[in-house]
């Protein structure tokens, strides 16, 4: 019973986290890159919408969101190509650097205020199974189910997927078919952040009492998950998300009974399972081992 | 010869560095000295000269807690505004140097270390880890410092003083409240969230001690200050059944307003009793709001903004004029009175003649009964101990300032007489 | 169709790999270039295509025409919209991609409707269609070379570059392509082939280019060039004769080192 | 070529280190004694600077020490850290419960000689690099660097939960470091220079500065012999390293374990400053300014590691510092832009800038700076 | 001295077979030459004796000893060194720094002893640098040992490429195309020198090349590959017989006898 309904909210909230390891990924497919400033751009989206939803309503404001959040994932593409180097370490670093920026910015923006996204659940739970689980919660699992199901519809089934995939493989190869390199770029660094925003929204919502300043900083629970599910593996993400989110749900509901790990363990399982993945696997669950080019 | 230029310049430079030791600005001078001022000689120390003293603030103004950071450094200059006017303190003028360490442990011990020479005290330091990477320094430094904090951990700490009751001795006081209101009885459980840290596992003590005493159970549940999603946390808090009667929060306003949620659309009606940081006015326009509005009492040591006390309605005024856009937490009431014990003891130092640190030490300990308006009666004399142990208990008006009425006036159950701190 | 005027083509800082290079391509033929490894041929081909970017190199003299039109500063993709099509050395199949998602790759630039020339692929190389739905990494060689052909095609190109196609193919497979590159010509769609195995290239060659060193050193028909001495020694991969080993009998010495 | 791990360097070859042919030997010296001869203007600061200012020397010139450490790994080796600010953490807090008192009020301590503390402290970070070999030694570049936050975060769990050892999260206090009952970051015995009282702080610039010179010998010799070299090759091209004879997992470990004993002294002697510790220091923005630091000092380059501490270091305390004299900064709390928050957006701008503008950041331009003059 | 043993060698990249049932031994001592047309698996062999793939099937020995299953620098270790065909220098650092590492296996100071700078550190470098200042002098790089790799002229890099692999002093050298793309002058240096180092320091040579003139000129032996397999193994002159050979060489025979040979039109500048 306990077990049960600890297993259903993290796998809720692993559905969240999946879509913010998706984003990563996407990125880091389309441009090599792992995108250190996701949770400044999800933090962005998320503001946005906080900002308009009294004035245009939810469903519009979310819209505006994610757009907003896809132009600041594209901005930081463009500061990434602006760089004159292919090296990836160089552009994750650079990444970094625009986050202290975006973050900087939007913390003074926030302050103390909590923002609500005046989502429609609003703090209302319903009973499954025998357990209760806030609406928010389902809605962003049904969401985000939604959401994943589209991704990989779109990859798999579309030109535009194919495309997508073809500049993952081989981005050079890629460039000769016409692929413009340029457009997937942009492509993957706006899907990574509508994705983020998304996830954002989500994170907000109850059970979280609103959007304040800490939101970006759960965008690197994320990070455990991409490195999990491996790197450069899409349905990597969505695992390595899941078992994030349960893994968080299950330290922090039996704190009492796991005391001797430490207060607190929940935030740092995550981690704790990721480099025991690591010592197994070292490019993650489903990731792809690389051959060593001579 | 490449290198003839840059050899001769560093060997000038060296010259010149040695030969200039001989007159080497940091020998020291008399660093006491007595001026006159008025009628009384008094002794003076760093940070007083004969028409001013400077104090210090290190306060986080741009980080996490700049919010709070900010109201307080208003109230604490709204006291000393209201001084000077009147002519000052020992007829000097007091001066407040702030900084903003931004959270930063190693940025507060630098700007200490820079400002420490040129003030006689620090009427502000908050962040508990900035007051405790500095407790050694301030006690070497003996430069007297009222820290932000209702923690016990930093009683008995050269130079530290702390004011109002502290945090368990509000959860202890709390919920006598509770008690005596017949909103809990005798054999209920309690659960109680709260921060890892000197805040909240502090606080727990309280509730611990209290339970013994009051014939209660409580329930602790940790929380780290980044998880706001306590769904997990309030789940673990109910599990085996456990029928709670009311939830404490030892944690921040964010965890308050999740839990309040979770718990009132759970059907959970119960009492939400927090300390003092863990309300924050701008909750009210959250889903949650009604929640709090319902189920949340608030025990702190310091009358909230809209308290109905004629100092409290004096602050809010004076606020009001010389912040007309300022948004005002409870701390602007803490921010006046440290402001304002700060000032009473550099008086009674004052009336000492001796407005060294030393001096001004002694006096902080003369100070058995201070009134500040706005907090309970102080007797600061034992450094051991917490100088108050009442606490205001106060219940949320979304239209007021502040979002907090005052419910019950301080009072001090006879529980918290027998916590130790 | 294709006119290369002076192109030198540099890899960042170091010697230039194209140098003051000449070259042209008519319509409806097969031109082959020809020549030994480091000859730069497979940087010519990155040149017309447009990908030097990508191994930090650049053009950095002359001029590369397509139909009289100046391409240098065009985008690969814009290349490839105006006609020109690249099949890369060593096949570079997408290996996670099936079959015919390769295919769908290829045809990344063409407006609506793309069945016609997958049905047109599958007919001239049957090998694919029985397996449309399998990974390409899957495929053998042989079948990777023609995948990346008929990837190479889907864009319908005025000009195939083809990289190589014979490079580690069995005989018979290698014969399998020449007819194929004979098939492509004769549908209207010029072809420039790089080789290093002068005689497959230049038996189907109507132009050809022998290149050393970055540079066009010999040129003429197809059968001219495979008369010569110096493609005679290209399809043995030689020069010069062991006489000249002679010459280099003052180096300074070294003796076995001892630790 | 590689077209990958290169492009860290700066973005124009490097002159010859030094001239392998010994016709220069008599410039060679004189340069020697002109960079020895350089330090003794630094040696009398303590007589002129305030303690403030001593303690931000101080701070620049621990944090310059680890930035050579994380530059050695980040630069030379092409592998990327975020764990950086964890083993300081090691260093500190080793020292402190080393050297601490074992009757000291709630906390424990072993109570050794100070020195040796210090020396366990260092070989203790140097240890846990060395522990994290099984990753480290397998993962290379972003990957490491993404794997590597783990250790921010599991730090700052035990940090706070090893409560007998590391205090907590309160913390813990320090013992100052003495040598044979002569404090070196205390002010016992007293001493006066010149009139000039030399208590604690003025001591342990001293040390500071010693330190800091013993590191940057250390890292420069590394850079430019044989581990150096291998580093440099494993970084340019994994392969060749392997069939020249180097065992890249292990370097990539050794590496990291070097590179952890520059965090651990960093530590050792931040905490000598701090005089009192406390785990929110040790946060992944630590790591993320360390990493600030070598990038803009230009990766792989010693000196410009330093540069690049000393700047990062002082920086928002030299803006705050003259917060009145730079008209367009707020004061603290204002509202407006001030100069805690201009530190962090400078940061972040010149991170962004340097990588974008000038990759071999302040060493490259300091020697195109020197070819025009 | 020590005999290498490819001793059934298969090596498979998804579809694609590299290497098929592949056996060859190259005697001390002896330049060996591997040949085939590009794509033959070549590389793919080398890549598989340096301890870069680890084939499917097969193995390898060096000596007495199993050296199949063996990583990079083991296999390095053991006196097998390589000089790579798109060369894999360092660009920003000085060609005596590029050699110097090479004498990787050859040194012994560590992290601990480099940082202290001990007297045996700098004698040991010293000593090491002597020596692959003569190696360098000795492939013909003169002096330009200060200049950063990635300045040098493409020749001069090969011969750089060269002299690393010389310089970690094997007792087996694997070198793939060191003469590819060199003008014909500077080709028959490089055969030369590679003549000059199995007959001045009785070094083994298995040496890829297309060059076929230079390797019926210098090869002691030859190892023909073509599509992963071995089609001939025999003397320069044995090999140049076998029709197999002329086969994949030629595909269907060219006529020499064409007589347009003439209207070829030369466009070869002499100062190349």
């Amino acid at each position: 019973m306990k077990a049960l309904q600890l297993l259903l909210l993290g796998l809720s909230l692993g559905s969240i986290y999946s879509l913010i390891a998706l984003g990563f990924v996407a990125i880091y497919k389309g441009t090599k890159v792992i995108n250190m400033a996701h949770g400044s751009i999800l933090l962005t989206g998320a503001y946005v919408v906080a900002m308009l939803s009294p004035h245009v309503g939810f469903l519009a404001a979310a819209a505006a969101g994610v757009v907003a959040a896809a132009v600041g994932a594209i901005v930081v593409e463009r500061l990434v190509s602006a760089a004159r180097t292919t090296d990836h370490l160089v552009l994750t670093t650079l990444t970094i650097g625009v986050d202290v920026l975006l973050a900087t910015e939007l913390t003074h923006r926030i302050g103390s205020s909590v923002l609500t996204m005046g989502d429609p659940w609003k703090d209302r739970q319903t009973e499954i199974m025998g357990t209760v689980l806030p609406q928010a919660r389902i809605g962003a699992t049904a969401v985000s189910v939604l959401i994943i199901a589209a991704f990989f519809l779109v990859f798999h089934k579309t030109n535009f997927g194919v495309r997508m995939r073809a500049s993952a493989d081989d981005p050079r190869t890629a460039a000769l078919m016409g692929i413009d390199q340029r457009r997937v770029a942009l492509a993957s660094w706006a899907i990574g952040g509508g994705l983020a925003c998304v996830a954002g929204i989500f994170l907000a919502a109850f059970p979280n009492p609103g959007l304040d300043q800490t939101a970006g900083l759960i965008a690197l629970n994320a990070i455990p998950a991409i490195i999990i599910g491996g790197l450069d593996s899409t349905e990597g993400a969505v695992l390595g998300g899941l078992i994030v989110g349960v893994t968080q749900t299950l330290v922090d509901g039996n704190a009492s009974s796991l005391h001797f790990l430490g207060e607190g363990f929940g935030t740092v399982a995550p981690y704790v399972v990721m480099l025991l993945v690591l010592l197994w696997r070292p490019s993650g669950l489903l990731g792809s081992k690389e051959l060593n080019r001579v | 010869m490449f290198i003839s230029p840059v050899l001769r310049r560093l060997v000038a430079a060296t010259v010149l560095a040695l030969a200039a030791t001989a007159c080497s600005t940091r020998a020291p001078g008399a660093e006491t000295s007595t001026a006159g001022s008025g009628a009384v000689t008094v002794k003076t120390g760093p940070g007083v000269t004969a028409d001013t003293i400077t104090l210090g603030a290190l306060s986080d103004l741009s980080n996490v807690f700049g919010p709070q950071g900010k109201t307080l450094v208003q109230g604490n200059e709204l006291y000393f505004k209201q001084q000077n006017a009147k002519g000052g303190i020992c007829g000097r003028q007091v001066k407040l140097e702030v900084r903003d360490h931004a959270y930063n442990v190693q940025t507060s011990v630098s700007q200490f270390s820079a400002l420490e020479p040129k003030v006689l005290g620090f009427v502000q330091l908050l962040g508990s880890p900035m007051v405790a990477a500095l407790s050694p320094k301030i006690a070497s430094t003996k430069a007297v410092t009222l820290a932000t904090t209702w923690s016990t951990v930093w009683l008995k700490k050269d130079g530290l003083v702390v004011t109002g009751s502290s945090y368990p001795v509000d959860i202890i006081n709390g919920l006598q409240y509770l008690l005596d209101g017949g909103l809990i009885k005798k054999g209920d459980t309690i659960g109680h969230v709260y921060f890892e840290g000197d805040y909240g596992s502090n606080a727990l003590l309280g509730s611990q001690h209290a339970a013994d005493a009051l014939g209660l159970t409580v329930k602790p549940v940790q929380v780290t200050p980044t998880v706001t999603d306590l769904t997990a946390q309030f789940n673990e808090l109910r599990s085996g059944g456990t029928d709670l009667a009311a939830i404490l929060v030892s944690a921040g306003p964010r965890q308050t307003a999740s839990l309040a949620g979770l718990a009132s659309s759970s059907g959970l009606d119960v009492p939400i009793l927090v300390n003092g940081p863990g309300f924050d006015p701008a909750l009210l326009d959250t889903p949650v709001g009604d929640a709090l509005t319902k189920h949340l009492y608030v025990s702190s040591s310091y009358e909230p903004f809209s308290g109905k006390s004629s100092a409290a309605q004096a602050i809010a005024k004076d606020y009001a004029t010389a912040y007309p856009d300022g948004k005002p937490t409870m701390v602007v009431n803490y921010g006046y009175a440290a402001a304002s014990v700060m000032g009473q003891a550099l008086d009674a130092a004052c009336k000492k003649g001796d407005l060294t640190r030393e001096g001004l030490a002694s006096a902080m300990r003369s100070l058995t009964s201070v009134q500040t308006g706005v907090m309970p009666t102080m007797n600061l004399s034992d450094n051991s101990k917490y100088p108050s142990t009442s606490s205001y208990i106060s219940r949320v008006d979304a239209k007021v300032p502040g979002g907090l009425v005052v419910a019950k006036e301080p009072f001090t159950s006879p529980v918290a007489e027998t916590f130790a701190g | 169709m294709l006119e290369a005027q002076g192109v030198s083509v540099r890899y960042g800082q170091s010697a230039p790999a194209l140098r003051s290079l000449d070259l042209r391509a008519a319509p409806g033929e097969v031109t082959a270039v020809v020549g030994g490894n480091g000859a730069g041929k497979s940087t010519l081909m990155k040149a017309i295509s447009g990908i030097l970017a990508f191994d930090s190199a650049r053009v950095v003299a002359g001029e590369i025409r397509f139909c009289d039109e100046p391409i240098q500063r065009l985008s690969p993709t814009a290349r490839v919209r105006r006609g020109i099509a690249h099949v890369p050395e060593g096949r570079r199949v997408f290996a996670d991609l099936s079959v015919e998602e390769n295919l769908r790759a290829g045809a990344a630039t063409v407006k609506g409707r793309v069945q016609d020339r997958l049905d047109e692929a599958y007919e001239m190389f049957d090998v694919l269609a029985e397996r449309r739905r399998q990974r390409a990494v899957l495929l053998s060689g042989g079948e990777q070379q023609m995948l990346a052909i008929a990837r190479g095609l889907m864009s319908g190109p005025r000009l195939l570059l083809l990289d190589e196609p014979s490079l580690g193919l069995a005989p018979k497979v290698v014969e399998r392509i020449a007819e194929i590159i004979l098939r492509i010509r004769d549908r209207g769609t010029a072809v420039l082939v790089v080789e290093q195995n002068a005689a497959m290239a230049l038996s189907v060659a109507d132009q050809g280019f022998v290149l050393e060193q970055g540079r066009v050193v010999l040129s003429g028909s197809g059968r001219e060039l495979r008369a010569t001495d110096e493609v005679q020694q290209l399809y043995l991969g030689g020069s010069g004769t062991a006489d000249e080993l002679l010459q280099f009998a003052d180096r300074a010495p070294l003796a076995r080192w001892s630790a | 070529m590689s077209e990958t791990a290169t492009d860290l360097l700066p973005g124009e070859p490097k002159p010859a280190r030094r001239p392998v042919l010994n016709t220069s030997g008599r410039v060679e010296r004189l340069r020697k004694i002109a960079l020895w001869l350089s330090l003794l203007p630094l040696a009398a600061v303590p007589l002129y600077l305030d303690g403030s200012w001593l303690i931000i020397g101080i701070l620049g010139m621990a944090t310059a020490i680890g930035a050579i450490g994380l530059t050695l790994l980040v630069g030379t080796a092409g592998q990327l850290s975020l764990a950086h600010s964890f083993f300081v953490a090691v260093g500190a807090y080793a020292y402190a419960y080393a050297a601490g008192d074992p009757a000291g009020g709630g906390v424990e301590g072993l109570g050794l000689p100070s020195a040796l503390a210090a020396l366990i402290a260092i070989v203790a970070s140097g240890l846990a690099g060395l522990l994290f070999s099984p990753v480290s030694a397998r993962l290379k570049g972003v990957y490491l660097g993404v794997a590597s936050l783990a250790l921010v975060f599991i730090g700052d769990h035990v940090l706070k939960n090893a409560t007998p050892v590391t205090g907590g999260y309160n913390g813990r206090e320090v013992a100052p470091l003495s040598v044979g009952g002569f404090e070196l970051s205390g002010g016992s015995p007293d001493l006066w220079v010149l009139g000039v009282p030399y208590g604690g702080r003025e001591r342990l610039w001293y040390l500071a500065l010693a330190v800091l010179v013993l590191a940057v010998v250390a890292a420069s010799r590394i850079a430019r012999n044989r581990p150096g070299r291998a580093l440099q090759l494993m970084r340019d091209n994994p392969a060749a390293a392997g069939s020249m004879g180097v065992p890249v997992q292990r370097y990539k470990a050794a590496v990291f374990t070097y590179s952890s004993v520059f965090a651990g002294t960093a530590g050792v002697l931040t905490a000598l400053a701090f005089e009192f510790i406390v785990p929110q220091y040790f946060t992944l923005e630590l790591s993320i300014s360390y990493l600030t630091m070598t990038i803009i000092g230009g990766l792989g380059s010693v000196a410009g590691a330093v540069a690049g501490g000393l700047f990062v270091t002082a920086l928002p305390l030299l803006l705050e510092r003259f917060t009145g004299s730079l008209g367009f900064l707020a004061a603290p709390g204002s509202g407006g832009l001030d100069a805690a928050m201009l530190s962090r957006f400078a940061f972040g701008a010149l991170l962004v800038l340097v990588l974008i503008c000038e990759p071999g950041g302040l060493a490259v331009l300091s020697r195109r700076l020197r070819r025009r003059s | 001295m020590n005999v290498l043993r490819l001793q059934r060698i298969s090596l498979r990249f998804g579809g694609v077979r590299a290497l098929d049932d592949l056996s060859f031994t190259v005697e001390p001592g002896t330049v060996h030459a591997l040949i085939g047309p590009n794509g033959a698996g070549k590389s793919s062999c080398f890549n598989v004796i340096s301890g870069h793939y680890h084939p499917d099937d097969g193995s390898v020995s060096f000596g007495d000893e199993d050296i199949t299953q063996l990583s990079p620098h083991q296999i390095a270790r053991r006196g097998v060194g390589r000089a790579f065909q798109n060369i894999a220098l360092s660009a920003h650092e000085t060609v005596l720094d590029n050699l110097m590492v090479a004498r990787h296996r050859l040194t012994r100071s560590g992290f601990v002893a480099t940082s202290l700078g001990l007297p045996r550190v700098r004698h040991e470098e010293r000593r090491h640098r002597e020596r692959v200042m003569e190696i360098a002098r000795f492939v013909g790089l003169g002096e330009k040992f200060d200049r950063p790799a990635g300045a040098l002229a493409y020749g001069d890099r090969k011969r750089v490429e060269l002299a690393r692999a010389l310089s970690s002093e094997p007792e087996l050298l694997l070198l793939d195309e060191p003469a590819a793309g060199m003008p014909t002058h500077e080709k028959w240096e490089i055969a030369h020198l590679v003549v000059s180092v199995r007959d001045a320091l009785g070094i083994s040579v298995l040496l890829v090349e297309h060059d076929m003139p230079m390797v019926m000129a210098i090869a002691d032996r030859v190892t023909v590959l073509d599509f992963g397999r071995r089609i001939a193994d025999g003397t320069p002159t044995e090999v140049q017989r076998s029709p197999e050979v002329i086969a994949a060489y030629l595909g269907s025979s060219p006529g020499p006898e064409e007589p347009e040979n003439a209207a070829a039109r030369r466009t070869r500048s002499e100062t190349s």
